[in-house]
């Protein structure tokens, strides 16, 4: 494979990484524009993490600020785990794209802007009342303002591409820039817009053209001294996807279906940041999956539970408002004692909150939020790609123990990306479970029959017979009912029993699960405890601390309930217990209250995941 | 998973060995007991058969089969039997429920497993009354009634449930009452062999909240004058020598008639197998109270795809267009590289 | 509360500082701006005037009124709305919702609103799609459409929502389309002076995920031929030279004929006052797609009881009857005992 | 007052007080018979508690356990504060409800029952093989077996009232013989039931004459060799009546308008034990309250939501379930901050659970059952009196602070009665608040603005200006808004700062309730730390532990979030702190978590309160 770069006199500076950010306005195509150069780099073997930021779920009108869709991805010749505190390069197709993200820029960060869009109009549309480029406001970045719409007119107009398609080709312009700038392979760029436009070549040859030209302008032109290298990570040897969390949910809960041997059934009404999974799941009906789009929650959460009654691995899909409402039927599949697997992708609340931005306070209500005592197991994801075994995990606890389980996601892990070491699906784990076949119960005159609430005496789990099974037709329902026989039964003992077997249940769950284990290489004194998708940051932060010499510990829970059982062991072990939190310290409760150890909540409540930057201040301070 | 020979079935075959509690009189017992002596002719087994309800007096009904069952949460059962039904096309899925159960908190579901046609067998039993909680109004209790949450009489003016399944695109729509065995096991009968959402309503005697709620219709001395019986095909006439009937005005209004004035062949014919489902709704809106000629039987029943079919036919065709699903083919989707 | 001096005002008035943000081309724009050219001559105040919204992008709509506003959440907006006809009768209260909104998640909110018929203006923005998640189907888009949560084509067959509405005993019932601000003005105009529910169906362009759903209809081009104008009292005709009309049979059909084949006196006559909404209902399914003759207008708008109102009698008949509420007696009013 | 018993040559013995339980079928009349005994003895002057005790929701078969309903009554002549651990007295008018009830009676203690009902077929209905009569199991009970239907036949014959109609007066017959055996007063009675049936006079005769059956039956038999007596209680003076939790909980709500000087608007659904609430206060509307029978909990929620943005007190009534469907509601109330009260009258769960029976499991959904960051205060009721002080002072927080609250009750509180001495209305607390009339807000250049978010300092609620308030139109939702302004505002700092601001107005509430007081005369080591329903057990238990020589204290909390500000302190001054509640210790873990102290729980899930044997044994074992 050759390269632009080597050919070049201009020999490539290497570096260990870079955050490059491509802002525009939602027609410009940003979103494709960083995919792209994401998925060259992730070929090219670079480590990587994408955030796509999108504007909130209304449209804005062009121009403004509100309209700005932007795509943050963090390339390096290393392992990382986060998209990067901040650009170090900010791509801006117009004024209010710079005016959205320049804040975010390192200092000293380089700024490459399309000139050609920052006419008086576009500047007021943007909000600004003098044009930054003039008024100093740029002063301590490194401006490269590149006339992008004209160049690309003049490089597609041989093509006899009128000016107003060029103008949706500009975006490749900008991305050929930046591949020469990082020295990105072109030839595969080159090969995938041939086959992504494949249906219309005019409007493939125009992207290409303007790719061209974005390359050659880099190589020609002065405005560089001369391009960057970031030579590929030490990966683990395999083969690799660039992955995003949803996607690799829903690829999770079809994998499942097929360890478990079951199908799948889905209830789902759409909803920000959740209805992706929806959407990928319903293009996997050849795995036996059904998607069923329910007239509201508590339909989906209904409909999945009956296809669980029927024997069929129930899944429900949603954010956080949606469990708000599923409440009474989770705890219905509670009684009942089916299982039940409900997925919440949460984003800011409360309320309708910040429908596109993340957070992670569904916590308290994905443990506590129903009537009665309601005890279910949680699992949370820790990373994008990770989202595919907490799915598998989910489903596993779910249908061997009849319980519902909420797994727990949120809208940055949704979105961002990571590559992905595709695992050899025949190491995956054997999640089947069967079916009740015969009567379980022999009464003193020798007659059997089926008792829907005799439990296996190890899992305490109930059995699972599903209709058309003859000879064990039986009732359920939510009313409290009688151990063993499964009746109606209001008696005090009976309901008494139940409660505390309910309960035992789930808390029995902590066997069937790996012990948390702590990376603590120079035995700190501090613990960072974390949970979900602020483990990216904590890896980051760990690392850089460790690099300058700080001893810091880190255990991260995917089992959030209940915990893995040398928990309590763990934290009593140290002198701080630090529990980064995207909600004001919801799992740090329940620590606390559980251990009486005094963990000190580190909290954000932004939208926006942690930086390393913040959880590394907070561990210092935390280490005075 | 369901064996496809059907064994010859008994009504003790169907009866589970749970004590009825209802209140001595009330007209859940008529209504099980015609479900019970209706299902072995039905030719299905009783463990290919599932009966979800909500919550409410009648929705015990399924604890009094011996079935699958589910008792589950106030106006909820119909999405539950979707998610059965579409997981298990092959089973035979009844919906039990009440006026307040599937008209007041279950209405979104109720309408939505009716316009989807998902193959459900719906009987409603409508006492006009919240019988469980002990005689609060319901969405089908009349204007003005004194409750427990109405001292001074509801001001809420009640649902037809026939209109509103009519007006949710419902493909089968009858109504029956608890005093007529022979009618409801005939009703039952059409409403489960036809293929997608039959709605039945009951009229139920609530003896203990809502006693004789129906009198001026199915009562002894009301019946001959006041129950008008629909059958497809024929001239709608009533009466006790049959000798009023039903016509339409070229207005769009139905008017009842006294035959000898009209003669027959102005009668309007019943046809409960119309596409347009606007008569079988007038037919419904035919009584505005409880003491006037009120119809009964089949209103509608016309054929169109059954939804949880259509579901597994989505299925198939997407296992023969793209083949069984190929897990690991799944996760290489994306595009992907490797790394030595 | 409220001050009964109606301020003149102009469409600025009704306009807040919130910038508009749909996506340039919506449908929306056109209905807002109806809506605030209409306000002004409804001789109402903003402060007296509340716009109530669940989620959707229609339900932004409140936040570009210069009134009193609640973007509540998905679904809620006319429970919500009933809240507050129920504590303020004196105010002027709107319900803004979508095809998914209204008829998805809503569906069990919007027919108890509308059956017991409280104060409200619902104007129901139907683009027969999810606009604001990016394009899932909804319970008005048809039969095997192609959308994100449907690759395959949707399997549920819509509803029609003018029919859910007359099958919930709908007062007051009418269609209109963004295209036409003469015509929307008219109806809201007509639905805001109607009292108790009124429920009007607008046919609403989403540029973006569901471009053109109605061209086949209020299309320029098939405007002439399927656009049929509903007027009480009038015979229905319609067609570019208003040569075609609509019968109905006495066997309870309606047909669309040419009016030279039937003459003028056969043509059904509108009749929007009617008390049974059987004609209505019969109207409003004379179309079944997107590119036949479709009714608009008011389909029915007739007088009943309003619920706030009846609400607020009670609470002023009680009071009569028992005088002003005694807080020292309520407490002695189930027997009382002295300790000395 | 003439005394039938003082007549007597036998003189009564004096008791210090007795816990009666009358049982019978569902048509047996138990309920008006206890309630009777009970108005008779509260005008008597004794202290009383009362439980009555339904079946199930569904109608049993008559003759049967499950349709046995029962009514226990405690009466003293010192201060009490439950119904009685045991009965020292079993009315049993078929043998159903003795094999219902026997289990609950007192060693030794007096069973009467009705002789005409023990034929061989009411037997059988019972479950009853042999007749526990004659076969021993009621071995160590006084058993005083009364011919009750025949002797009220002959009563009433006289008056020409057929055998079947007498069959409805044989209650009254029980009620005179207990109440000749307790020394009750005669003439009220009789009274009482020429008003009660005034309206069929030969019923009113027919059961006056079963009445003085009963009475003269007890003076003339021997089986009694003489009647008892409770002196009347000493009691603060005033004027009583007697009332159950849910009555007083709807008075409460109809003062607390009064006392806002606000109509309210209750949005209800149906729902056991919260049902008589809105029985309740549909009979005032002359108060201008206005109660709407919603479709579902959603909108009954919403419409009070909706009310209280048109200036009503919003109050919607429900048990656990429903709280589980209001929670999305709820969560935009938070982000409206607009009053609402939600009252919760709890129940055995989870799901339909135990619909009739008691319960305190919902306080984890009360305080975290909702999705993202939506923290709110929490109230909750004590005694079936304090349900109406509870109800205003929830009503007070809601409309100061414009916050939803949740005031918690439960079925045992519901249905219970105690007397109530009647409070000077004068004194109860103002609680009116004002609207926004005004613009709030003015900008540099002089204009004056209406900001809804513009907080008062003091408690950091926002202002209330209600639609109809000319020049203050303005409009709110459920997505995150600007501090002050209250636009949409997705910025990450807004966010953070509204969410703790949320939190913060919350939080602040602790300033503005009384401290909780601690009964502690002789300076235990364990305290007693309670909540809701649990105080009377309490109460009872240490009272008669104090007797015999334990130190123990107790506190109990009417505001369970936020909490007093000085309950830190308060736990931890105690080397022990017991926590008895109806669950499985959700407010200790919350103590727990907050203090770091090591509160233990004392847990009950049986769908009965706690008795105060089980108290003091848990106590005790503490104190060991
Ligand atoms: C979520 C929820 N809300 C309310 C209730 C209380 N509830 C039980 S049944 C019922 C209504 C019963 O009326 P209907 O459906 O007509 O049945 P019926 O008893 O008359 O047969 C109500 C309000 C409940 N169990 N769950
Ligand atoms: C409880 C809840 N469920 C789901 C959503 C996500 N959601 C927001 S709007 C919407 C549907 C929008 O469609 P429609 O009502 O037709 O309005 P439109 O955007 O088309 O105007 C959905 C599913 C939500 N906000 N809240
Ligand atoms: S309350 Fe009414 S409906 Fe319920 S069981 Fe009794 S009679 Fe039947
Ligand atoms: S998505 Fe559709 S409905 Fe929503 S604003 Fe854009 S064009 Fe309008
Ligand atoms: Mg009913
Ligand atoms: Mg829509």
């Amino acid at each position: 494979m050759t390269d632009t770069a080597e050919r070049r006199a201009k020999m490539p500076e290497p570096l260990h990484g870079v955050v490059v950010r491509f802002a525009g306005d939602s027609g410009d195509g940003m979103q494709i524009t960083g995919d792209r150069f994401t998925s060259v780099s992730a070929a090219f073997g670079n480590d990587l993490s994408t955030l796509p930021d999108f504007p909130a779920e209304i449209r804005a009108p062009t121009g403004t600020v509100n309209g700005v869709s932007s795509f943050q991805v963090h390339i390096s010749d290393h392992d990382i785990t986060t998209p990067g505190d901040a650009p170090n390069v900010l791509v801006a197709m117009n004024p209010a794209a710079l005016r959205a993200d320049l804040k975010r820029l390192t200092p000293g960060g380089l700024i490459i802007l399309n000139g050609d869009n920052f006419e008086e109009r576009d500047l007021t549309k943007a909000g600004y009342a003098f044009d930054p480029r003039e008024d100093g406001s740029l002063n301590g970045y490194k401006v490269v303002d590149v006339p992008m719409t004209r160049l690309t007119y003049s490089a597609t107009e041989p093509l006899g591409v009128k000016q107003r398609d060029a103008e949706r080709s500009k975006n490749f312009f900008a991305l050929g820039l930046i591949s020469w700038l990082y020295s990105r392979p072109v030839e595969t760029t080159m090969a995938w817009i041939g086959e992504r436009f494949a249906k219309n070549t005019l409007v493939a040859e125009s992207n290409k053209a303007a790719f061209m030209a974005g390359v050659v302008f880099g190589e020609n032109t002065e405005l560089f001294d001369h391009p960057y290298s970031i030579a590929a990570a030490k990966m683990a040897p395999g083969e690799y996807t660039n992955i995003t969390g949803n996607t690799a949910l829903a690829w999770g809960v079809v994998a499942a279906g097929q360890l478990a041997n079951l199908p799948v059934t889905l209830g789902s009404y759409p909803i920000t940041p959740a209805s992706d999974i929806l959407h990928e799941l319903s293009k996997h009906k050849n795995f036996g999956v059904r998607t069923f789009q329910a007239e509201d929650e508590i339909a989906a959460a209904g409909s999945a539970l009956g296809a669980a009654f029927a024997g069929h691995i129930g899944v429900t899909t949603t954010s956080g408002p949606g469990v708000s409402l599923k409440g009474e039927t989770i705890s219905l599949a509670i009684s009942m004692e089916l299982p039940l697997l409900v997925i919440d992708i949460q984003r800011g609340g409360p309320s309708t909150g910040l429908p596109t931005k993340t957070e992670a306070a569904d916590l308290n209500m994905a443990v506590y939020g129903r009537h009665g005592e309601s005890p279910l197991p949680v699992v949370a994801a820790y990373s994008p790609s990770h989202c595919f075994d907490a799915a598998i995990e989910a489903t596993r606890i779910a249908i061997k123990y009849r319980t519902p389980v909420i797994l727990l996601s949120d809208g940055y892990l949704a979105n961002g990306s990571e590559p992905w070491r595709i695992p050899d699906t025949s190491t995956l784990p054997d999640i089947s479970v069967s079916f009740a076949t015969e009567h379980n119960h022999t009464n003193d005159d020798g007659t059997t029959e089926y008792w829907p609430y005799k439990r296996d005496p190890e899992t305490l789990a109930r059995p699972w017979a599903i209709p058309g099974t003859p000879g064990l037709t039986h009732r359920i329902g939510g009313i409290e009912k009688s151990e063993g026989r499964g009746d109606i039964d209001y008696s005090p003992d009976n309901h008494s029993f139940m409660v505390h077997m309910r309960a035992a249940k789930v808390a029995g769950i902590a066997k069937d699960i790996p012990l948390v284990d702590v990376d603590d290489p120079d035995g700190a004194d501090i613990l960072v405890l974390g949970w979900g998708s602020t483990w990216g940051a904590i890896r980051e932060a760990i690392t850089n601390l460790r690099e300058q010499g700080t001893k810091v510990a880190h255990a991260h829970l995917v089992h959030v309930n209940p915990w893995p059982s040398n928990l309590g062991e763990v934290v009593r072990k140290y002198k701080t217990v630090l529990m980064p939190e995207l909600n004001l310290g919801q799992l740090c409760r329940m620590v606390r209250a559980e251990f009486l150890v005094d963990a000190k909540p580190v909290s954000k409540v932004a939208g926006l995941p942690f930086t390393s930057a913040e959880l590394e201040a907070a561990i210092l301070e935390a280490a005075k | 998973m369901s064996d496809t020979i059907v064994p010859l079935t008994t009504k003790k075959d169907w009866t589970s060995d749970q004590e009825v509690r209802w209140c001595p009189g009330c007209g859940d017992y008529g209504i099980l007991l015609a479900v019970q002596m209706l299902m072995p002719d039905l030719g299905v087994a009783p463990h290919n058969t599932v009966f979800v309800s909500g919550i409410g007096c009648s929705s015990r009904f399924p604890y009094y089969m011996n079935t699958y069952g589910m008792h589950s949460i106030h106006g909820r059962a119909p999405a539950i039997a979707t998610g059965v039904a579409i997981a298990r096309p092959d089973l035979d899925v009844w919906v039990i429920t009440g006026d307040g159960d599937a008209l007041s908190i279950g209405g979104n579901h109720l309408i939505h497993a009716l316009r989807r046609n998902v193959n459900l067998t719906i009987l409603l039993f409508n006492n006009r009354i919240y019988g469980l909680t002990k005689g609060q109004f319901s969405p089908t209790s009349e204007l003005g009634k004194v409750t427990k949450s109405t001292p001074m009489g509801s001001v809420d003016p009640p649902f037809n449930p026939l209109a509103v399944a009519l007006g949710a695109e419902a493909s089968f729509v009858a109504r029956t009452h608890d005093l007529d065995r022979k009618h409801m096991m005939e009703t039952f009968r059409a409403a489960h062999d036809h293929k997608g959402a039959s709605f039945v309503e009951i009229y139920q005697n609530c003896n203990v909240f809502n006693d004789a709620a129906f009198d001026g219709v199915t009562g002894k001395q009301s019946r001959p004058s006041n129950m008008i019986n629909l059958v497809h095909g024929q001239p709608i006439r009533f009466g006790p020598e049959n000798e009023r009937g039903v016509t339409m005005g070229s207005d769009g209004q139905l008017r009842l008639v006294d035959v000898a004035d009209v003669g027959e062949d102005a009668l309007l014919v019943h046809d409960a197998h119309r596409s347009d489902p606007s008569l079988a709704f007038a037919l419904a809106r035919l009584s505005h109270d409880d003491h006037s000629p009120t119809p009964f039987g089949i209103f509608r029943s016309v054929d169109r795809p059954e939804y949880a079919s259509s579901v597994a036919a989505q299925v198939v065709q997407a296992a023969e267009k793209k083949g069984p699903g190929d897990l690991d083919a799944l996760l290489r989707s994306n595009g992907t590289w490797f790394v030595a």
